[in-house]
């Protein structure tokens, strides 16, 4: 039965998440901006949250929570409200953990998920995106042949988050005419890490290239073991998620326009007392809204096992438009103003723009 | 809990819908080009087909998605055609007004009748404060005297009867304003003529004019007592039946909107071209960008109409959510409907075809029950915390 | 060296065009669409302006005038202003007659010219057009077959103008892995003209379907004999031509919207003093402008015969989305009133849809 | 004659400017990162490079195409970096209103320096006339005493002078605004800080502080006659400096829209994706398709700011056109660059690459000289026939 109702605990967890949000990720949003820099004092108070370990299984040493998508896209908002770049460091290691737990063999998770149950942050992540203006996530150029009874992956990763400090990745790559997923560990021979990428925005993201020279791998790296696992699915998990992280950051700069709209004067009152300006906003509004309803109906079918490939594509691809749209008409009701680092809305323009290109790094 | 899942019940409910309002699509070019008639008031398959609302008389009565399947019931049926329709309800806008504001003799005695709502004059478009209509009460007879023009009154033409909003006194401005019950044959009461329009032609919409027309002292809707009050209480009384209607209106459109989608999608699958969900920008074809981007526009303002029906449900107040997704539905079936023609080609203008139909017919969605423009007002208002001093 | 000054002829031409498309085009304009007719008396007029003849050569009637695809974007802008049907209509036998005029033998030339220079109009068209939602006018289907000496022609054409009443078709075919154009005659054999087109908008522009069933053509039918013709370049013509006609289209909404919104009161003043409106007239003009100047320059180059695919694209590409959307404001601004019939913008926006989807119908 | 060929001598001028910002381009991403830097007034090879406006010096007096080729300059300029340029021109915003309203002594005195405009304050935003910057005349020292805040001020930092606005009386509004001539060193004039920018970051851009600034009453721009007049004469006659600003900034931003096509175009092409023109909706892939529409709105931006260069080479007004330019001009190089970076995708937002420096510097377009808001304000004003109290 259609509802937008959030559970009572999904509510308690949203509250918790905005005031998080507020208190700790916009002080220090901008410097962690122009640092390019992921400081660990913020980070740990994030897993603290429980952000992953919450829904992994306790017999690995996760909260045994049920995994929820939409709770999931509830606490992504507002983290990503907050920032967009610290949110997407926070959750992508639950990316990997995630997989590992829908797909994994019971020696995959037993070897992988306590990792991200501990006291302290662990980094892994999904290595999905590959080089060159045509590439596609649902298409990976990297090659997974066979040797022996295992692998050998050959190819490129881009933009791959926490690759400074990963145990683990998990690498997209075609396999026999289909794809799957491989766990590579950091230490992998003849897999190379760059430099930390300097990028438009997300710059809280440490990210960097993976190069795969023929890494060598056994045939338990393959995730699922014999099985294969449903890389659609991560891809779909992963669309739905930034959908989620794009409305957190396309309210955030609908709630700072407004305000400054209203307290902004030009010609003798407040800009946003103009219909150019007020309707603008009133447009943003029902934008952020759509964005909102899109990104829990893929949450929802996720969460349900429904098939969720088209909900996750028209959540994404609609969030992506319309956030950079209102990032942008943000920069323009401040005018001025938006354009200078003094307010945060420069810097929402960059992550949204960021944002809405990166397909296939997050998965929830 | 947070869910877009139908149940297996409200799924039969609209399939039923469906398959009802496309055997009402088989007429809907014949009352197209035939805009004189009037689709009758049930089809003769309507013995056929179980009344679709009747499927939903079983629910607790605090069963609360009604709300949200009357909106996709009224999108099912618009879905076939939006003026043909298997059973015509009795049911008018005027209707809705008598529900929320009537008293309890005029309900009974107005309630089983059809009534029009005349509201829009020739000068005041989407402005109702600005009603020029008259009703002056003449002591002597215990009459109210009615004397002005409407226009764009919908089942105008076959209402039985009709709620009309007329100033009792201009100079209060939105206080003046009242709402007035009026039969047809009221002496002076002239239905003047049928609109000719765009689309909806086989609508009903009407142009009304009153000369001096008299009708009793308790036609006045909600009786006297709503007279001397200096608030314009009474005024937003009347507004307040628009939450629902808003968000009606808005569904109606997407009902055509969706039935533009799947004829495309149809063609496009009889061409060749397969829509997948899969790919990006760099493995898509342009056409299928171009279709996707369509249905994603779809979906959320689909969305936003059930928001403000569920909020309903809720009981909760969705003002600002019935003029978001009125908004949101009203520019989302004009690019949808504009879009297909453009994925379709020559196709898409033939009259073959009812996707020209759908063009023409979804445009009145930005228009009516409040424009793009007023839906937006209200929603900037609302989330600027601004009364009506402050934007305008 | 650039210039956006029409010359002294061209702007007593346009002048012309406009007061003709005032005077005679606008007071039926509405009566051609509710009838879909195209009368004898709207045509013949259209005809003594000499939109055809005056640039065809003299040798075979013509006035012998340079041909130029600028005067005739500029006239076209001004017809089409009155009424985009009726404009069409009055052009369409151009379209055929300057491509015999470019690409014909002195046999096609002799034969076909002298009839557009009479004393009356004379029907003749272009079949580009085909079935199907995923037609392309750069690639038809329909296909020319050597037999003999001549040609065996099969294939489907849709919306071809003035099928009614035309004497010859220039049909566009494959050939030999490339294109060609056929001068087809209107009593062909195995040529079946449909029904008139029950159209959405353009209904003063009477057209109908062709179907080719093995039309047994002489080698002469094919566009200048052996060396055969440029096809790509009528299809550029035609649309820049469509381009040109959307700019007049779009004009006479705005033309019309801007008096409308000023007379036009709303909450106790004119509703074009409102942003909302006011900055929408604004945007309209400024796309206006936009659209005509790239509709120029695709005739620029044209007429100095330098490749114009790329500038007629865009124009075209262009022309089309604005004209669609500033007829949609326009109905908009309008509002409850630009749903009836009892002004013409709901007819305009028909027609905006109807014209943006044609392509290589025209060709001037 | 309507003609959109350039010749062939412009045509070389034009390839040469682009091969000098070609080199300037080298500088670019240096001089983004290290925005306390100012790049140098001249490159080490700018005297490899002949000047570009030196090449079109032979033209005759009367030759009307000196607006538009300027345009053109400008714009091949800004294609290879907005800020780093061969040689640093010594005119800044300032010297065009020198040269619009100043006493032939103040040519003679100002005319050699580097005079920036400082106009904007950090209350007032589009709207000169809501100037609070005050100029009292001390008549005992025959001295203008200013004092106020001014932000964003291009070349503020390294201006060796500045026109600043200030209102010599508050309650005659617009009338009272004058513009006056101050020295840097002026005392009580105070350089506050060099503006951490979005984009442009190399771009000196400066906030200034006034307190109590005492200047010679000989700095009045276009001297004491300017007072007396009842009429916003002097004040219109500032506004009319904008004319060929606003198309100069259209084209600048244009400039790198321009380049952000051109690499998004070779990029594409290193993959295998060719760009055509001949097909249609059903033969494009996404990606040229959404590449054609960017190229398009460029081409249609481009031709507004000729437009409006051309009239004004034409001595014929332009301030509608310069309006509608810019307000195209500033929509359009934020869409451009966006979408450059969403075909690319991963490839766009990487500082190894000048693209996303590209769509950081051109969102400026949009604000700066007047917002795309207030462009829509005069060019709709002037469309409708209104007036200041007709439409705000």
């Amino acid at each position: 039965m259609i509802s937008f109702e959030p559970t009572e605990e999904q509510q308690i967890a949203r509250d918790a998440m905005h005031e998080f949000a507020a208190a700790a990720l916009r002080p220090v949003a901008r410097e962690c901006d122009e640092s390019a820099s992921l400081p660990e004092n913020v980070l740990e108070p994030m897993h603290q949250l429980g952000l992953g370990s919450t829904q992994l299984p306790a017999e690995h040493g996760g909260g045994g929570e049920a995994r929820s998508p939409i709770t999931n896209a509830l606490v992504l908002e507002e983290l990503a409200w907050g920032d967009a770049g610290l949110a997407l460091a926070a959750v992508a290691p639950a990316a990997f953990a995630f997989a590992v737990a829908d797909f994994g063999t019971d020696e995959q998770k037993r070897a992988l998920l306590p990792l991200f149950c501990g006291a302290r942050f662990h980094a892994a992540s999904l290595a999905v995106i590959e080089p060159g203006p045509a590439s596609d996530a649902a298409l990976p150029r990297t090659l997974a042949e066979p040797k022996g009874a295992g692998f050998v992956l050959s190819g490129s990763k881009r933009f791959v988050p926490l690759a400074d400090r990963a145990s683990h990745f998990l690498v997209i790559a075609r396999n026999n005419g289909g794809q799957d997923a491989f766990v590579v560990p950091r230490d992998a021979a003849g897999l190379r890490i760059g430099q930390p990428d300097a990028k438009l925005g997300l710059r809280a993201l440490p990210t960097a290239s993976l190069e795969l020279e023929r890494v060598e791998l056994p045939a338990s790296a393959r995730l699922g073991g014999a099985r294969g696992c449903d890389v659609r699915r991560i891809l779909d998990s992963s669309r739905a998620a930034i959908a989620a992280a794009l409305v957190g950051l396309a309210r955030g700069v609908l709630d700072y326009a407004v305000p400054y709209a209203k307290e902004r004067e030009a010609f003798g009152q407040a800009i946003a007392r103009k219909q150019a300006i007020a309707f603008r906003l009133a447009d943003m509004h029902i934008e952020v809204e759509s964005m909102r309803w899109l990104a829990w109906k893929a949450a929802s079918r996720l969460e349900r096992g429904l098939s969720a490939t088209r909900a996750a594509h028209h959540a994404h691809a609609y969030a992506a438009e319309q956030a950079m749209w209102i990032a942008d008409e943000g920069v323009q009701v401040l005018g001025g103003h938006g354009f200078i680092r003094e307010h945060p809305v420069e810097m929402w323009y960059r992550n949204a723009r960021t944002l809405s290109v990166l397909e296939g790094t997050l998965g929830l | 809990m947070i869910d877009f899942e139908l149940t297996h019940n409200d799924q039969k409910v609209l399939a039923a819908v469906r398959e009802q309002s496309l055997v009402c699509r088989r007429y809907a070019r014949h009352y197209d080009e035939n805009e004189h008639e009037f689709p009758p008031d049930a089809l003769p398959e309507a013995k056929d087909h179980p009344p679709a609302y009747a499927m939903l008389r079983d629910r607790a009565p605090d069963d609360t998605s009604f709300p949200v399947m009357s909106m996709l019931i009224v999108a099912g049926e618009s879905w076939g055609d939006y003026s043909v329709r298997m059973r015509r309800g009795t049911g008018g806008l005027g209707n809705a007004a008598l529900r929320a504001a009537g008293t309890p003799e005029q309900q009974k005695k107005w309630g089983g009748l059809t009534l029009a709502m005349a509201i829009t004059e020739p000068g005041c478009g989407s402005d109702p404060s600005r009603v020029q209509t008259t009703a002056v009460l003449d002591a002597a007879s215990d009459e109210w005297v009615l004397n002005g023009e409407k226009i764009f009154v919908t089942t105008g033409c076959r209402a039985q009867g009709v709620v009309v909003w007329a100033t009792i006194d201009k100079s209060a401005g939105r206080a003046g304003i009242k709402s007035f019950l009026v039969e047809k044959g009221a002496p002076g009461f002239i239905v003047a003529h049928k609109e000719k329009k765009l689309g909806i032609r086989a609508d009903d919409t009407a142009a009304y004019v009153f000369e001096d027309c008299r009708i009793p002292r308790g036609n006045l809707l909600g009786g006297d007592e709503t007279i001397p009050k200096e608030s314009s209480g009474g005024f937003k009384g009347v507004l307040k039946t628009f939450n629902m209607t808003r968000p009606a209106v808005a569904a109606i459109g997407l009902g055509m909107a969706e039935a533009a989608l799947d004829f495309t999608r149809d063609e496009l699958e009889k061409a060749g071209v397969a829509i997948e969900y899969g790919g990006g920008l760099h493995t898509q074809s342009a056409v299928v960008a171009r279709f996707l981007k369509l249905e994603a526009l779809f979906e959320a303002a689909q969305l936003t109409v059930l928001r403000a029906a569920w909020l309903s449900g809720q009981s909760q107040p969705n003002n600002l959510e019935a003029s978001v997704c009125k908004a949101k539905a009203g520019t989302a079936v004009r690019k949808i409907t504009q879009g297909c023609i453009e994925i379709l080609g020559p196709m898409g203008i033939s009259r073959e075809h009812l996707l020209e139909k759908w063009f023409r017919d979804v445009r009145i969605t930005d228009i009516y029950e409040g424009t793009g423009e007023i839906q937006r007002m209200i929603a900037a208002r609302t989330i600027l915390g601004y009364g009506r001093d402050e934007l305008s």
